[in-house]
């Protein structure tokens, strides 16, 4: 069983790797969306962000869907009417990513009140950069859910970064995860790159949520491999601050452990690599043969009648 | 369209029978009625539990339905309006409620990015019934920061409706109708009109949305209003009536979606449009409404189409400025008078 | 000295138990905003609140100033515009009580960073009620006050009530003091109905903020004699409550250590109270005799020119 | 009227000499201009240092004026809007840059509760010298979050000005007029526009706040419009030319103070008046502008004021669908067409 969760969670941090032609890349930090998702079911929520490619795909998102929504067609997530800031899959539980920085928060702890006034055991999980730390939203939501002991996992992906803003330009106070103890709940530091450490800090967190102990603060420590946008060179980074993360890669390191601990033949991920390289190139063949929406539907779907 | 007004009245809104109550109450049963009917209805906002809402809407249905579905929030708008999204998109109906529609500028991201767009954005896939309900006006003495006329802020974001009741039959009928809309309906309440009394039968019944009403009939002039300015051009129009000016009053009920229709019908008859309302006249919905009716009934028109709303001021504290600073009767039945005197 | 300012502190705080015609009665939370006034200069900065007429007659406002603005006359501070809750005096440094519960605090910080500019030693002072606790503005502010380090000291008044919610309901974790670690910035409770103990911390607060050493949250602990307003009867609150607080009445405990020590006589007390009780009816024939503003000032003072 | 226009030109707005910058830099030059003019001016905002603004507007200003002027702030909008109050106050004159102005729906209590109530408030003796600039409008694929044209909620807002430049020159003078003021001005960049260049004089102009200026004259038909659309309009105009329709173009360049004295002048030339902007035309400024002209022009007008504003949707992610949904040079010189058929 873990080894399964275990391939699922390489299947899709190599997916996550692979992600092109989006604005905001997730590569370097796969191993926090893979390790907290690998413990989500179906029937969970997760709110995320602007970067939320790895969360989407994580919580089981279709590569086709999302690849055709990031070129604009109608065949994807949201008929091209969202683009990359706002894939959903409500059946999925994935609530949307989200351009505006921390506002998935509240959200998140909207679901898990739904959730608890159902008396249902299903939980949300809310992925927040570190930027999204300073935010009023961040605050009321997380407040909120303490005071309501509502079932959610908070977790922030501190990749260091908002932008060129450094986290403790951002941030006062030691860390995020230190906050916890402001709203009297537990607050933990993990190392993001390290899919196991992540995924064991998430099941409790989750498995607490789900027993009605009430919400989590996770802060997974990770960098940005890239620039913020793909636009963005990041000339404001040194570059030896970007190599020595580079030899944390999380993939890498999840490869050793598996070759190391004899769980996965170097043949048999080189063989993950290449179905979701063919997977992805197929992705992007789809987008590309799909048609634009047409201009009817501008007006469509704005309200529900 | 008079007529389609007339058949919905007909339809939906013939009172049963004969029963005064206030429009606070006339909401509280609306709100208790759709709990009772449906159990994915909920309330959540400051004070709306123990306190029983800063002006009693919710009074007794924490007693009555529990703090599971009547939820007292910490002063938050954003966690408030955040909060209603998460939970509408994952199938409740919440009904949030802002103590005064001025404190929604905390919640304006949440309520404008957010729950109005993630329909559209999520390709028209997820559904938000949410009703938002506010306090709103000025009148009271509140000054600045408790009085504002906000409406046309909303009108101006698709995915949001907005509606602007003005007695306690149509507070009740249009408040069911919001709860059971499946979309993000902002609910303005005007804080003057909670102590109103009016006729409100017993039981079910339902006022549409995007329905004006013919309030009172008139050959003259045509005063196309909402809120709690029906009451007042009602007044002026009685005050008008003894000079022999005989004042067609529209109530659009709903800004959004907007019945300019029946409005329409009015003026082609009346051939003069006064469009009042207590929001500031700059930028106020008014200009909405002036320009729709000046671009379908401009062969109709003896005059321009005027409006008249609040001076260009915050709304003063001082009550003898409070109230100057907005319409009043008199002033209503001045524009009236000088609307006709230029045909 | 210390004797002068207490007698200040003394006359200030029988004045603000004389308040009548108020809105939200500050009676009974009087020895906090006199125990940290008592240490500011009259070119120092506070924002205020709704229940702001402690803050503002212990900052030096004028009660003929105050008393016509609460009547709506045109002698008021506001010329009868702004009402109860929005008295301000910026040649005290007053900046406004204010309407909206947590709105003072990112202004608070920005009349701070203004000083900080400028490299002025003067500081800025925010009070808030526990009730502001969980407003996105009370973390906006607060957070980027400490990554900025600016004079400012944030003073929450915790009176247990925001209307009828307790202060648990609405502030998770174990107190708002106790957010300082969060922010890594000094947090520190007192009994905000002791003059001398809010006066000791808020010394060494203020002290702090004027070297340049950052900001502080303090929170005092004190409660609300009457309701939330003059309409509110609280019968949400239990009556042995109420009396057991009543017991702790600040200026009773005033009048106690003053005697005791020997600083003021009874006498002279019982002459601070008639004075004050005369100036304070002194101030309701002041306003009562004032004209109401014109209605040509409606639409003036919306735009300088 | 027109005369008053060109007179405040000649006064104010001839270039002394030939040079073609980029909005973006025309901008840059009127804060650095006016930070170095005097000292009380600062800037505060999201990556307006290091990273030099996202659309490079104070790119350079942190080494030159150093961080104690060229502040860069945490995510926090609402502490922005607030901290400017702040300083304001108390006596500075700050710039504070919005990223995007769909995310001053987290500011809008401190902007509309706090910066543009508290002189008032205070009986008119505080002074709060603020220019909130924000990034606006569609067009480049940003999707509904970060394209929202949201100039009529502050036009509705008594306390604020609203400025909307439409060219390189109008920018850097509507900018340094703004940083000048003693008011709280609402300084709307449309994104699509920092790329444009045009002629910009070096050293010091202004452009007064609350002046139209007529960019084309013509006899047939008037455009009303401002931001990103004047350059639209003034496309359509030069299509229509070819069919022998003369279009007069007006850029109001303000929103509030609005001189719609420039543009009633015009029409009561043309007789005919289109309003173009790129907001939602439901609900947007275009009923004040539209309203305003039948109310005053009545008389002269040959056919109904018409509107021309973007669908009732969120701005689509997907570029045919994007560029569909808000008014384009085509479809404004077909709505002229349109305006002139029907006389
Ligand atoms: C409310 C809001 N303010 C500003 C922005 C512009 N913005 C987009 S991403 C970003 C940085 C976010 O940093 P972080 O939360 O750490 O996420 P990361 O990009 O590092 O994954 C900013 C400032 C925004 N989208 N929303
Ligand atoms: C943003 C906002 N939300 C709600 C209100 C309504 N309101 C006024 S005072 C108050 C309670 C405030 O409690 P607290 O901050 O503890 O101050 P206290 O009244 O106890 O002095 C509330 C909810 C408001 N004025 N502003
Ligand atoms: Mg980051
Ligand atoms: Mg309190």
């Amino acid at each position: 069983m873990r080894i399964r969760r275990f391939e699922e969670a390489a299947e899709e941090a190599f997916r996550n790797a692979r992600m092109r032609g989006a604005l905001h890349f997730y590569i370097g930090e796969e191993a926090t969306a893979t390790g907290v998702c690998a413990d989500l079911r179906t029937d969970d929520y997760i709110t995320s962000t602007h970067r939320g490619h790895g969360h989407c795909i994580a919580k089981g998102g279709q590569l086709n869907k999302m690849m055709a929504e990031l070129f604009g067609r109608v065949t994807g997530y949201c008929g091209g009417k969202g683009g990359s800031m706002h894939i959903a899959d409500l059946d999925l539980g994935i609530l949307g990513a989200n351009g505006i920085v921390g506002a998935g928060i509240p959200i998140a702890a909207g679901a898990a009140l739904g959730a608890k006034i159902r008396g249902e055991d299903r939980i949300a999980v809310c992925f927040f950069g570190e930027g999204a730390g300073p935010t009023g939203a961040f605050h009321e939501g997380v407040n909120f859910a303490a005071v309501q002991d509502l079932p959610v996992v908070f977790v922030c992906e501190n990749n260091k970064y908002g932008m060129a803003t450094t986290s403790d330009k951002a941030n006062a106070g030691p860390s995020i995860a230190g906050r916890g103890v402001a709203y009297g709940i537990p607050g933990i530091k993990v190392d993001g790159n390290d899919v196991f450490a992540v995924n064991a800090v998430a099941r409790d967190a989750i498995d607490r949520a789900r027993r009605g102990k009430g919400p989590t603060l996770i802060e997974a420590e990770t960098y940005r491999f890239k620039g913020h946008t793909v636009h963005d060179m990041a000339p404001y980074r040194a570059k030896e601050e970007l190599e020595a993360w580079l030899k944390k890669d999380p993939i890498e390191r999840f490869r050793q452990v598996m070759k190391s601990k004899k769980l996965l033949t170097v043949k048999d991920m080189d063989q993950i690599d290449e179905d979701v390289a063919r997977e992805v190139e197929a992705s992007i063949e789809f987008a590309e043969a799909s048609p634009y929406p047409s201009l009817d539907a501008i007006e469509q779907g704005v309200y529900a009648d | 369209m008079t007529t389609r007004t007339t058949v919905a009245a007909v339809r939906e809104e013939t009172p049963q029978e004969d029963r005064l109550i206030f429009l606070n109450q006339a909401l509280r049963e609306a709100v208790d009625e759709e709990m009772q009917r449906d159990p994915a209805v909920f309330v959540l906002g400051e004070e709306i539990g123990v306190w029983g809402g800063a002006y009693k809407v919710t009074e007794g249905l924490l007693e009555k339905h529990g703090p599971n579905r009547i939820i007292d929030t910490p002063i938050s708008e954003a966690l408030i309006a955040g909060a209603a999204v998460g939970a509408a998109i994952t199938g409740h109906r919440p009904i949030a409620e802002f103590m005064y529609s001025d404190f929604m500028g905390i919640a304006m991201d949440q309520i404008v990015n957010q729950a109005a767009k993630n329909r559209y954005m999520f390709g028209g896939k997820a559904t938000l019934p949410i009703v938002y309900r506010a306090a709103t006006g000025a009148g009271i003495g509140n000054a600045a920061q408790h009085t504002q006329s906000l409406e046309a802020w909303f009108t101006h974001v698709p995915g949001l409706k907005v509606v602007t009741p003005s007695t306690p039959y149509e507070a009740k009928g249009l408040l069911k109708s919001a709860i059971r809309d499946d979309n993000v309906v902002i609910f303005l309440e005007h804080k003057a009109l909670y102590a109103s009394r009016g006729n409100v039968p017993e039981g079910e019944y339902l006022v549409p949305l995007g329905v004006s009403d013919v309030k009172r009939v008139g050959a003259h002039a045509t005063i196309v209003t909402y809120s709690r300015q029906v009451i007042f051009a009602l007044e002026a129009a009685e005050q008008l009536a003894q000079e022999g000016i005989e004042v067609e009053v529209v109530d659009l009920r709903t800004l959004y979606p907007l019945d300019i229709a029946t409005a329409i019908t009015s003026i082609q008859k009346t051939n003069h449009a006064l469009v009042v309302h207590e929001a500031v006249q700059f930028g106020g919905f008014g200009g909405e409404i002036a320009s729709q009716i000046q671009e379908q009934a401009f062969d109709y028109l003896d005059a321009p189409v005027v409006r008249l709303g609040a001076l260009h001021s915050p709304v003063p504290f001082s009550e003898p400025l409070e109230f100057g600073s907005f319409p009043s009767v008199e002033k209503i039945a001045e524009a009236v008078r000088v609307l006709l005197s230029r045909a």
